[in-house]
């Protein structure tokens, strides 16, 4: 299963202000894996997560310390081109939030800026990217009417859609289900599970089960550290780690 | 790529201009009335009446008027403010008495307060005889305020959860019991501060009380509800536009506008303080 | 479950009490108003330009003082809206947190400013320096009128539009940027578009407020019943001629009954554009749902 | 469509834990015919072959055990999820425990291999054919998850008992007709009864079978003869 | 373990003005159990139980048939007083809500409601309620402190006590822990547990887990129908019906 | 203890689990020991009592089946407490099966009542001693959490099986010298056999209490003797 290595984070530290939020986070996501990171609330896996497109950026105080390497490129050089970045490594979050224009502009968002201006090559993303996302078959007559009008699963869905219209080859995903309904959380999951195919996904959520579901990798994180990483079976039932024990039978967290 | 960097840096740079010329500019006018009105400024400016045809002494009557003036608008806005606001939040039914009141309390927002002032001296002055006094006004600066005061006692009242009052029915309590016990109690706070809020409002209008209850010049605090008052917004007008010496007097003005601001302002920061307080808190 | 109705009835009767207000307001400027048409038809009124209320025959054509209260909300709108707007956009998405816990108060804070104070200011410092810098007779005039209005509703419709701006879900601002875009393009594509029906009615209740104030137009529009040419020109916008009159005109008679006219007229130009804010809210709250 | 969606994945799952099951169940069955066949037609090649495999069928055993706590770990399951997963793991022992069988009898048909058979084998290969037509059935049973068809496992055990007192009653006679046959027909004792012990595995299989589909607990002995003291 | 029946619901249908929300309703509960009521949302749930204290009676259009015994008195009789019957029928509700008032006048509001005035006989029910509820310890030091201070888990707490303050014989909760973490979850549930001691409880609740570690009994409601009522170890193993069992597998909702 | 607040329950109820186990393992030993005592002393009456209690213990075995689905079903559990509710599946059915042999045992004793024995009986006790010791070994390393005590049992294993060579080749010896022996000592032959397996099955437990422990999958084999084809 392990192929290549996708992203690299050696000896990561994460400071927001003085408070260290992450300690010596060292490890390597494969490429085209599921990883899973879960931990207590305020581990630090959102924050960890957040690093990979720099989204941090924006947060006054934040500093990294250590390398990440995605495709053995260090994003924190002063060469990286955030924006560029951004654009290779996608994001969707714990709310679905479709921007308030229709179906199809949500999708061309990302493209646009980037420049494609041709209709053809827009409506020909659009497609790829609902369709990869699930959603084409549901939208595909009303892709003019407004994304909000869609269900909490199709929003979030469609918030997929949007964040592969750019091509990413990474996909980070902050607890994408924890605001949608059972349904829409096993419709997601099932996606979650097509999508490494083409892409290399980071997903944080607080569900354990899922995690067991979806991923194929699981990172423990606790306080700030790495506790553990691992294949997800071996986690789920058989943890090297007392704490990795002890988090996921409720000791504590 | 570079031309969209460009092109945000610009941007940005403008939007801090901008802020930084109103702040500037605000801060220029408060700074210019401060200092020039803090010269004649002393307790006895505060305390004693205007002499010799307002070009001496000091301003205690308009300043009480303007309190008197306040008291008897919020005596009057208060009580109804809230039962409106009570009634929206807790008995209404989408039905067509409710659309009408909504309708008239949006209306009453927005008329001009001249108008109020209108409508004061036709209704409270001439037609219910009241005459110009602090009656008059101070009713007209309440109607004036009546809006604001149901707007945020409804808000009030929607704030307080559902749960408060599923929970104290659950208990066996009547809706009134509920209502008096849980929902009002649970509400005030944010009652209170949209009650001072429109008391930082009325002390500084103008318009309405001038053909309503402002006096020109007044010997003495009024003693009745049906005396005419001086008003400190009104004073500063007639000592700007229509004073004996209006240039020598210029110390006074500015010493007066230095007043009200600090009265308004002062009262309407309390408010603005605890309104952010009471949203933190709620969230 | 026993005596619930009585409460009820008391407090649904006091709370017609607003009900009554306005009806007030409109039974009392129609009645004392449309007097008026006695002495002058509508058409005379709203399109004659000449105003000597006490002459004998009264002229009362109010185009003048109609255009003047027009012109100076459009003029202080027009320095005030854009202004307001880069303030508000400055606050909610660029300012630093610590600027924007004091700017976002202060704003709020100087909304409460008395026009009483502006119009004094206008007249004592704006007013000279006008006449001084641009070598006019009178400093008293549209623009300086103008300015203050705009100064005036800068706060007003600046902490309202930031309100709307700051309603924006951070989310979606998260999102714009994680798809590659810089600041401003999230601004303008993505929290604009979002916050419009707020922003737009911020600016009509900032229109609003400019065209029923009186004091500030009373004490440095300049007074003149006329139809400006230029931005020098003094204006009697229609508040300013009811404050300025009201005081020494007799009950009852045709000039009382005209600044009653004026009021209706105010009366109707608020409330039509109070009534429009009212719709482009509710519709911003359907679409939003 | 849209509503079974939410156990989509764990029905594929499940599937693929039976699948395993299956997996397992030929093997094990195979082991018997194939180990029994070694020890009638004495061929040495054959059960060592079985031995060799034994590895194999522990591993897979193993997998299923950890398969199915993925399970749980995975979709909390319910109702009948749970009585079919827990009724994995169970099954997956019995039959393991099969499979050793198969390995016993390997050896046994080693250390006979090249000593002549004191008597053919008839009843020993009948047992086994039973064996596996019960093994089939109660799979098929899961597999097309018809409760019948398990419930026609627990009548054939009962039979192969029979079989085996007959095998006894046999072997007794036949030692002590001549000592010598003693060693041998011991072995083949074992055999018999190790086989017999197969057909309680199977009925058990079978049960967990009823159980998994239809949530009763179904004791194999309401179907059959009483066992006598 | 069955014992006496508290509740007895004969044939009741519910309308909320022309729809038909509780079909033929009939069913016992047992005094001193925990009985779970479970089923898709909308299912009628909530409604049932609101019919229990009567809490519908201010749905306008809400109209109850058929017959709800308690302790053999028809509560839809015409001689029912209502408020003692809330004050014989405690209800906590989904989300904490204690009054924004102090810890002790939250638990006092009922009994004072109902005319107790001493200050001592006030006191003793303030005690044993907050005891009740296995919150004493935690606030006997700061009785007079605001309710709203609490945490999640004791807020909910002292709605339980408030609840009990009253001295009902029946305890109705309405998803009790859904706003809760699951450590607060947890404690709510022991409580439950232990509450069934001195009250019969009848508890909704969404997580079928929670249904199956804290009752005795279980319902479950489909369309406003009552499909299956069991003891609740049956209904998770091997319920008889097979809606049941479609539920209980997530074959819907 | 705020912490460890959330687990009460499970705790609880996961003891209770064991305590059920824990009296299985009791009566499962029990049965073996009162069998080959009644066995060895010719004494029917303690023979039909331990084939009396047999319910019982199909009964709790049955009891905690149930209570282990009722805790996944509870409780979703993972981690140790996942790998303890299914060992403590598995370890049911071994014991279970242990219980059985003590009925089959207790049968050969009341055949072999009023006969002769043809030998004092030592060794045979001394194999259900050792049985016992390694079942309280691996129940009390369960109950301790001590992984230790549980990896004693697999040498004890390898005594068993010593013991049931030597016990088989004696028995072979003594039928061959006089075959009236024979059907005595095939049903001893068979005693031995039985008590062989539930050495076996006893390995299983421990085996499950190690990984119940550690998470780590423990063949017994790792720590004996290779076993000979
Ligand atoms: N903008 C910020 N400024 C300062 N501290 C922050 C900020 N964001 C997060 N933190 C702190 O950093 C730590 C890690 O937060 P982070 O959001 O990464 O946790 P998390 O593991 O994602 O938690 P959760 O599961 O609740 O989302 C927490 O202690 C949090 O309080
Ligand atoms: N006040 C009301 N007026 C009209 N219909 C209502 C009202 N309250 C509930 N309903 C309807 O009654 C049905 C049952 O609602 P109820 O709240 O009892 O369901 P529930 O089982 O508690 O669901 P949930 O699990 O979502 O709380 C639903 O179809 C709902 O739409
Ligand atoms: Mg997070
Ligand atoms: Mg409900
Ligand atoms: O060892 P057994 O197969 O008889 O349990």
């Amino acid at each position: 299963m392990k192929g290549n290595v996708q992203i690299r984070s050696q000896n990561v530290n994460l400071y927001y202000g003085p408070a260290k939020v992450l300690k010596d986070i060292t490890f390597d996501i494969f490429d085209h894996t599921v990883t899973a990171l879960i931990g207590p609330s305020g581990c630090g896996k959102s924050s960890w997560l957040r690093c990979l497109n720099r989204m941090n950026d924006y947060i006054a105080g934040a500093r990294v310390e250590g390398e990440i390497l995605i495709d053995e490129h260090d994003i924190y050089a002063r060469d990286t081109d955030v924006i560029a970045l951004r654009r290779n490594v996608g994001m969707v979050f714990q709310k679905p939030n479709p921007f308030p224009m229709s179906i199809y502009d949500n999708v061309a968002y990302g493209p646009r800026l980037h420049g494609v201006r041709s209709r053809e090559q827009l409506d020909g993303i659009v497609e790829r990217s609902l369709r990869g996302a699930a959603l084409w078959t549901e939208v595909k007559d009303k892709l003019t009417s407004s994304g909000i009008g869609l269900s909490g699963g199709q929003q979030q869905r469609l918030c997929i859609a949007r964040a592969i219209a750019t091509e990413p080859k990474i996909l980070l995903m902050d607890e994408p289900t924890s605001a949608l309904d059972p349904m829409a959380t096993a419709r997601i999951e099932e996606l979650v599970r097509d999508l490494k195919k083409n892409f290399t996904v980071v997903i944080v959520t607080h569900n354990m089960q899922q995690a067991a579901r979806v991923s194929d990798f699981t990172a423990f994180f606790l306080l700030g550290e790495l506790v553990e990483y691992e294949v997800t079976t071996k986690i789920f039932t058989a943890p090297d780690d007392k704490r990795t024990e002890d988090y996921i039978t409720g000791r504590f967290g | 790529m570079n031309r969209r960097r460009a092109v945000n840096g610009f941007m940005t740079a403008i939007l801090w201009a901008s802020a930084a010329f109103l702040v500037l500019l605000l801060l220029a006018i408060l700074i210019y009335v401060g200092v020039n009105g803090r010269q004649p400024l002393s307790w006895e400016f505060l305390t004693e009446p205007p002499r010799d045809s307002m070009t001496r002494g000091g301003i205690s009557t308009p300043l009480v008027g303007t309190m008197q003036l306040v008291i008897v608008s919020m005596f009057f806005a208060l009580p109804i403010g809230v039962v409106t606001g009570l009634y929206f939040a807790e008995y209404s039914r989408d039905g067509l008495f409710t659309k009408i009141l909504r309708l008239a309390i949006r209306s009453l927002a927005g008329v001009p307060s001249v108008v109020f002032g209108l409508f004061g001296l036709s209704l409270f002055v001439v037609t219910l005889g009241f005459g110009s006094s602090l009656l008059s006004a101070g009713l007209t600066l309440g109607c004036l305020t009546l809006p604001l005061i149901v707007t945020a006692s409804e808000q009030a009242f929607r704030a307080v959860p559902q749960d408060y009052r599923d929970a104290s029915y659950a208990l066996g309590a009547t809706k009134w019991q509920t209502i008096v016990k849980v929902v009002l109690p649970a509400a005030s706070s944010t009652v209170i501060t949209g009650a001072i809020l429109s008391i930082g409002r009325v002390a500084g209008e103008t318009a309405p009380i001038i053909f309503t209850g402002a006096a020109f010049y007044a010997p003495d605090i009024a003693k009745s509800l049906f005396d005419e008052v001086m008003a400190l917004p009104y004073h500063i007008m007639v000592l700007a536009t229509a004073g004996v010496n209006i240039e020598a007097t210029r110390p006074i003005q500015y010493a007066t506008v230095l007043v009200l601001l600090a009265l308004v302002l002062g009262v309407s920061s309390v408010g603005v303080v605890m309104r952010r307080r009471l949203r933190r808190s709620g969230r | 479950m026993k005596n619930e109705g009585l409460p009820s009835i008391l407090v649904a009767a006091v709370s017609s009490l607003g009900i009554f207000i306005m009806l007030f307001i409109l039974y009392f400027l129609v009645t004392e108003g449309i007097p008026v048409l006695r002495e002058a038809s509508l058409q005379k009124i709203l399109l004659e330009k000449a105003w000597y209320p006490t002459e004998t025959p009264p002229a009362l054509g109010m185009s003048a003082l109609i255009v003047g209260s027009f012109s100076v909300t459009l003029l202080s709108s027009l320095l005030a809206i854009p202004l307001s707007l880069l303030v508000a956009i400055f606050i909610s998405d660029v300012a630093p947190s610590f600027l924007r816990d004091i700017l976002k108060p202060v704003l709020e804070l100087l909304s409460f400013l008395p026009s009483i104070v502006l119009g004094f200011l206008g007249m004592v410092v704006l007013a000279p320096w006008l006449q001084e810098r641009f070598e006019l007779l009178s400093g008293l005039n549209l623009l300086n009128a103008s300015i203050l209005l705009g100064i005036m509703s800068v706060p007003i419709i600046a902490s309202l539009a930031e309100e709307a701006l700051s309603s924006v879900p951070g989310e979606l601002r998260d999102a714009s940027y994680a798809l590659g875009a810089t600041r401003w393009e999230t601004i303008r594509r993505v929290v604009i578009p979002w916050a419009r029906p707020g922003i737009l009615s911020a600016c009509l209740l900032g229109v609003m407020r400019s065209l029923g104030e009186t004091m500030v137009v009373l004490m440095a529009a300049g007074g003149a019943a006329i139809i400006p040419e230029s931005v020098f020109d003094p204006v009697r916008p229609l508040t300013s001629t009811i404050a300025a009159e009201m005081g020494e005109t007799p009950v009852g008679s045709t000039h009382y009954h005209a600044l009653f006219f004026a009021g209706l007229i105010l009366f109707f130009m608020t409330l039509a554009i109070n009534m429009l804010s009212a719709w482009i809210e509710s519709k911003g709250s359907v679409i939003r749902s | 469509m849209q509503e079974l969606n939410a156990r989509r994945q764990l029905e594929a799952d499940l599937s693929e834990l039976t699948r395993m099951l299956m997996r397992l169940s030929k093997m094990a069955e195979e082991a018997l015919a194939r180990s029994v066949w070694a020890l009638k037609n004495q061929d040495v090649e054959t059960a060592r072959n079985v031995l060799d495999k034994d590895d194999a069928l522990d591993q897979l055993t193993g997998r299923i055990d950890v398969e199915c706590m993925n399970f749980v770990a995975r979709f909390q399951p319910l109702g009948e999820d749970l009585r079919t997963v827990t009724s994995i793991m169970h099954m997956a022992v019995d039959l393991e425990r099969i499979g050793d069988y198969g390995g016993n009898i390997a050896r046994a048909a080693i250390e006979l291999a090249g000593k002549e058979l004191m008597k053919p084998l008839i009843d020993i290969p009948r047992m086994t054919a039973t064996l596996s037509e019960m093994l089939e059935k109660a799979m098929s049973s899961l597999e097309r998850r018809e409760p019948a068809l398990a419930r026609e496992v627990f009548p054939l055990d009962d039979l192969v008992d029979d079989l085996e007192k007959q095998i006894m009653r046999e072997l007794l006679l036949l030692m002590m007709e001549r000592p010598q046959r003693i060693e041998q027909a011991t072995l083949l004792l074992n055999v018999a009864r190790t086989l017999e012990r197969a057909g309680d595995h199977i009925t058990n299989v079978a049960e967990r079978v009823l159980y998994s589909l239809t949530g009763k607990v179904i004791r194999a002995t309401d179907f059959r003869r009483p066992k006598e003291r």
